[in-house]
């Protein structure tokens, strides 16, 4: 960012001379956090668009759109979050942590939401440091071996929260389209994550807030899985098979059903 | 120099007051439209009742031929905003906009089975569909949020349906609802009124979802 | 059927995409015009300081040359902005248009004494004066805001103007502001932001009464 | 308003044939609040108008600005205020007061405001019943000897209330042209009305957040006496004197003094 | 100086003095209706319950009797109105009222399967169904507030004599809920009170619709 | 005169942190009673688990056992507290103890089916029931608090039970919950918290009304 | 079981009403409180008045005298409530006495020229000093909010004074508000109400200070 | 099922306690220096009072050696901090820090008429100047909201020097705020609390330049 104001024209006193050294300091500072929260802002963008494609999975083939998400996550990670990585290396990074935090707890949530996916369990925090850290990294200003960005637990755990947002969309969209058994298995996954972090003490406002509205996304799951336990009741046996395992086919095709 | 000040200030007053007179004016209009769209809902809503869904269609075509007062107002409105300046009294046609745009969706549906687009509804209203100097347009997320407030009438529809001995237009309204639903997913929604309206599209589909299964289960839909 | 929905909601992404880009770039621009304007700024604020009074036309004339930079920006901005979407995105740079218009109207009162009308501001600022449909305008409000400020800032001149041994000044500008007074009150105006700011009008014009009212008690404008 | 609904459409139950004399009713209902609405809207607007018009007082000559706020209010009575009350003629006026109240408020600031400056006091509640009161009035609907609009004593002091703020605003400007006599009158004046109104056991939301405008306005005009007593001080008694006897000559004419 | 000022406000006080104590006097009366309906809404809650439905018809009866009391409350309040001035204290009582409508237009649905006129309301009050100076009268609006209350019980209901296995209740509440929805449709509701309730109005008959639904999937409805 | 404000100011800071010493005291009390608490629930929460339904009395008897630490707690905190000043420091533990309520309530309903009386809580935090001049007492209203926290538990229990396949407890749980209802509603509450917590009672029971609708309909309740 | 909820909540009816008996009385006698409060108010008041400065000890001393009714109602108030459960009602009187402690503070400051202490204040509203188990006492949150209010006042006071040709009085009040000052910096307040009201008793005393400075600039003070 | 869900959260609860830990432990080093804070605060207000003006060199320097308390607790508190987490406390001392650089900086003007620098104040406070790994340094924003709280205070001081006769000082004094506005419109400033608190910068420069003009219209400097 240029100057407009001529430094010749500043008047050469002990004041405005130390005055143009801290604004100098006040620029970097700014700059840098300008740029972070740029990226942070492509960061959660990105990040969401990752979890609308992992939504699609109800719809379209689940291994091709889980590989189309490590391949989106993956790009980001060697761009937007290695840029971050420079961009803090050498800083205390809780100076700059508000500029990213955002970014941050966006892709914790689609991480976890790709893990959940494929593991159905919570994805370790180590994982997520590790794809976060960045070796041999050579850039015009930086030359070292290893650089990172720090990920601190409270802003980790902020994004897991968000999590049961998505899976509660998750478990309702399945019985949209017949899958009865993934409901089921978030349910008990959420109810072993709020219980978790129920016992979790970091007083934290944000903290406060995500989980209540966890404990309502967990409501409606197990509302759902009431629900399919009650419609399952009523079913033939057999027919609730054929149901079961014909969990691709999305539309109700009277005439095939006809047959 | 004494003489400008004031003679400036008078025009002033000129062009607030102009305004005033605009704003006052798009209110009568919007509440025509309020009226209006009021009346077409009341109309449409009969097909929820015993006999409605037998006269579904004929409820229909009713309906659009009430189409042509909101054109009416439609056109009595645009004339009111320069084209400039829709954004800055836009606010006051949202509302009623996307529940004309629902209306609109739900009518085509019924006689059609097809999701309106947003070029059609614009049409219907008399108004352009894409945002031209000289012209009233259709602002693209009224459109978005008339057609989730259509999901969830069909929704109740297709329950209706059912108690009026009806197996078969469920089951279309749950295709149309899976395909509309795969439509949204493609929108990065953000974190809005409109992602908010989309949220609830879930429930309306599970809902449709459950009917479709207990008609399946009990072999209905091949009674008919 | 199956095939249109999923296109014609890739279209509406477009849109809404095209809409952040436009976002994101007014923004920069109206960070660009932040900038100059507070360059400008505290070029204008050493009039105050002790020799300042001296100098004043000269620092005029160089703000008046710093203008070069607003117009180029604005320019910018408005190259951004199709017309009819100004009050969509009028919020962005409202804020700092109210400032640019206080600097013209400074500046154009130390070098010519005299209230700047609108048309000339927005000549200054390279926008149009009125609303057309093809081009970026100065909105009323800003102007009237951008007035309001300059009056606050001419009162504090007036009180160092005498600490500078300048017991002229302060009698153009109790004139000046007086007459202001006078336009201002010719406004039926609502109770927002723009009357709220013209009740801060009095006090300023006190404190300009009470600078000339303790110049001619000891006949200091007699001695110059 | 004409209702699209044909009412030949409407089924011929007890239930909807009730309901379309509830309709009649409450349109009946809404249709008179709206109008009234309207007419008090068109009622600020003027009453603002002539209140701006009374402040020019400072600046040009009184008397005739006087009589045109006369003339305005007196036609604002005979044309809006007079529909008001038929309006209300053998209404329950509780039931529309909502939907007039602003008007009458901003009403009676102006009436209040154009007395103060006539007989410096406050306007009687009397007068302003007066000026509401309508005889021999033969509109189309009523013919009748007298009717009015009735004033109800809350509504009349919420609007005295902000005349607080009219006449602080009056001290400055007239400080500004050089009057030190009316600040100090209305420095009186309004610490009497704010004793006035403090012993005066309202409860009401509306009047204690009034007060405490009031009270800010009366702060106000008092430290605007002190300036003029301290600036005062400094003058020398002859000049003094000519100051204040060259009221109306607002500007300072620097040739002028000269001579 | 002095001032005619603390003349007129002691003669506003003694007005005001005395406006306050019918104000207290209203609230002992409306306290006293509070409780009565209290008692009555308890009582009628009992239908809920397990046995409730088929004792429904009896609760109603002896919910009728307790109006007694009502009635006898009712005519106090009136007794301590100045006549023209129900207004001026009508948000005493105003939701006390309105959960009475409830309450009587709930059993006169339990006792005969339909509506309650306004006027018949009035009539188990005691008061004028319509406005005249010199009585105490039932507001419409109230009525009405009353009667989407009722609704709202009754979607309730129709669920637990499904629980009691009764099923033909509900098809019979659907019908009355779908017909109350097409009355309230004919009023022109302004965005009040009023309007918000009747919003809610369509989600308790989905659920009454979702019930009779289930019935009739399963054909459980002896009718057909 | 100079010397006598200093030294009563700093009478006045022995006060105020003689003041503070008690409340940082009762907070660490209060969080203790908070970790403890959290526990108690952690703990119960496991009943909703799939094979929570089954496990239920064994759980709530471990639970009643984990009261053992909260009655020390709260003697803990009692020693601290001069009776006079209970309700100046009354909200430090207002919250903690409504959830302790809570979790007595709910343990005594799984272990016995019947709601715990304010006496026995009492004795379970080693508390006096009724406020005597030198005793820590349970505030009626935060037993009343704790109550209505049960109901909404016991609704989400009902839910869980049935998808467990336990079609008995929800029966169970709605006649207590109704008889839970007509408790409250012989109450005469003001509009505060707990007001307006009762307000949400009546969805709590409707759910469960809902599920036990669920479970008739479909004769599960007699197919186990 | 189905017995004992009833009786269990009868009885806490029984305790609420209890409560709400004690609370109507409490509002009462606080109601005489505001109101003679307001009584003397609006005697001291006159002392801003023209001719104010020069009675105000005068006016003071009538202040003093009306006391006695301030101290009837305090011992009205104490016999109401359960020493116990003083600040289980504090929030009923608390404004008032605030008030109260400022009439009596400034009326003390215009007689002697000095701050009042908590006792004295005590003693002349009739209740204790220091909290015993038996009595009614002065909180001392509640004396130092009325002496920040009085120092507000005295900052009025000052300019007034000048207004009325007394040049002397700014002085002393500056003097006094300066050590006041003094006084509360040796408070370690915690970021409550009483934290903000002193964060503002830096403009009372800036306002002050100002006034003194006009004095002196003019050499008015010696004038006289 | 069993997942790795308690286990990650109880190595989460480990660090989360560690940080606890440090937090209390800052919380109760930044309570130190808030008390010294307040006791040079103390001691620098009586520059304000009669004759403070001609001790205030005196005051400063007493002020300066009261640092030796804040060096140490600035060890104490530095020690805490783990290396590079500096800005994770953070929070816990800026308000603090903030006032003791405008301490720092007002002893500085006092004594030497000359605005302190950065690393003048780090020194004083025993900390580093500019950020490195494993050090504990004064943040910028901290320096520079303690710079602009002291042109508050100057301000004040301003005025009550001519209170005691000083009509040096405010020249000195405004000549210094002149530049140091200067220096800051030199800074970009985000629209943070640096800027909010700059942008009352202007109003304490008006009232010094007002005091300036009132000595110079009267003659009362002796310098000219
Ligand atoms: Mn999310
Ligand atoms: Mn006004």
């Amino acid at each position: 960012k240029s100057h407009k104001y001529k430094d010749d024209d500043i008047p050469k006193t002990p004041l405005m001379m130390s005055f143009t050294s801290y604004r100098t300091d006040l620029d970097a500072k700014h700059d840098k956090s300008e740029r972070l929260v740029k990226l942070s802002r492509d960061i959660t963008i990105e990040s969401k668009r990752v979890i609308f494609l992992l939504h699609r999975t109800t719809k379209e083939d689940k291994s091709n759109l889980i590989l189309e998400a490590d391949k989106k996550l993956h790009s980001l990670e060697q761009s937007h979050w290695k840029n971050v990585a420079l961009e803090l290396h050498g800083e205390d990074i809780y100076l700059f942590l508000r500029s990213y935090t955002q970014g941050l707890q966006e892709y914790v949530e689609a991480v976890s939401f790709l893990y959940y996916l494929k593991h159905k369990d919570l994805v370790p925090l180590s994982i997520v440091k590790d794809s976060l850290t960045f070796h041999n990294v050579d850039s015009g200003a930086v030359t070292t071996k290893t650089i990172s960005v720090e990920v601190p637990i409270i802003d980790f755990a902020l994004g897991l929260t968000d999590l049961g947002g998505e899976l509660m969309r998750l478990a309702i969209n399945s019985i949209g389209v017949g899958d009865f058994t993934t409901p089921k298995e978030i349910c008990s996954f959420l109810r072993a994550f709020y219980d978790g972090l129920m016992n979790f003490r970091a007083t934290n406002w944000q903290m406060n807030k995500k989980l209540q509205v966890l404990r309502n996304s967990l409501s409606k799951v197990e509302n759902a899985c009431y629900t399919l336990k009650i419609r399952g009741s009523e079913a033939p046996k057999e027919l609730l098979r054929d149901l079961v395992s014909s969990v691709s086919t999305t539309t109700c095709n009277t005439d095939e059903y006809d047959n | 120099m004494s003489y400008q000040i004031p003679q400036m200030f008078s025009s002033f007053q000129d062009v607030i007051d102009q305004e005033q007179i605009i704003r006052e004016s798009v209110k009568s209009s919007v509440q025509n439209l309020e009226q209006t769209s009021r009346t077409i809902l009341a109309l449409i809503q009969t097909i929820h009742q015993e006999n409605g869904v037998k006269t579904a269609k004929e409820v229909a075509q009713k309906a659009r031929e009430m189409f042509t007062t909101v054109r009416k107002y439609y056109e009595e409105l645009a004339s009111k905003i320069p084209s400039e300046q829709y954004y800055k009294y836009h606010d006051h046609w949202r509302f009623v906009t996307q529940r004309i745009c629902f209306l609109a969706a739900f009518t085509t549906f019924i006689q059609d089975g097809r999701l309106i687009s947003k070029s059609e509804v614009a049409e219907m209203l008399n108004v352009k569909s894409e945002r031209t100097k000289d012209s009233f347009h259709l602002d693209l997320e009224d459109y978005l949020m008339g057609v989730l407030q259509m999901a969830s009438e069909l929704s109740r529809f297709a329950v209706n349906s059912v108690t009026a001995g009806d197996y078969e237009t469920p089951c279309k309204i749950s295709n149309f609802m899976s395909e509309l639903d795969g439509g949204f997913r493609l929108l990065n929604l953000k974190n809005d009124s409109l992602r908010k309206k989309f949220d609830g599209l879930k429930y309306d589909i599970r809902k449709v979802e459950e009917v479709v299964y207990d008609i399946r289960i009990r072999n209905l839909s091949t009674k008919k």
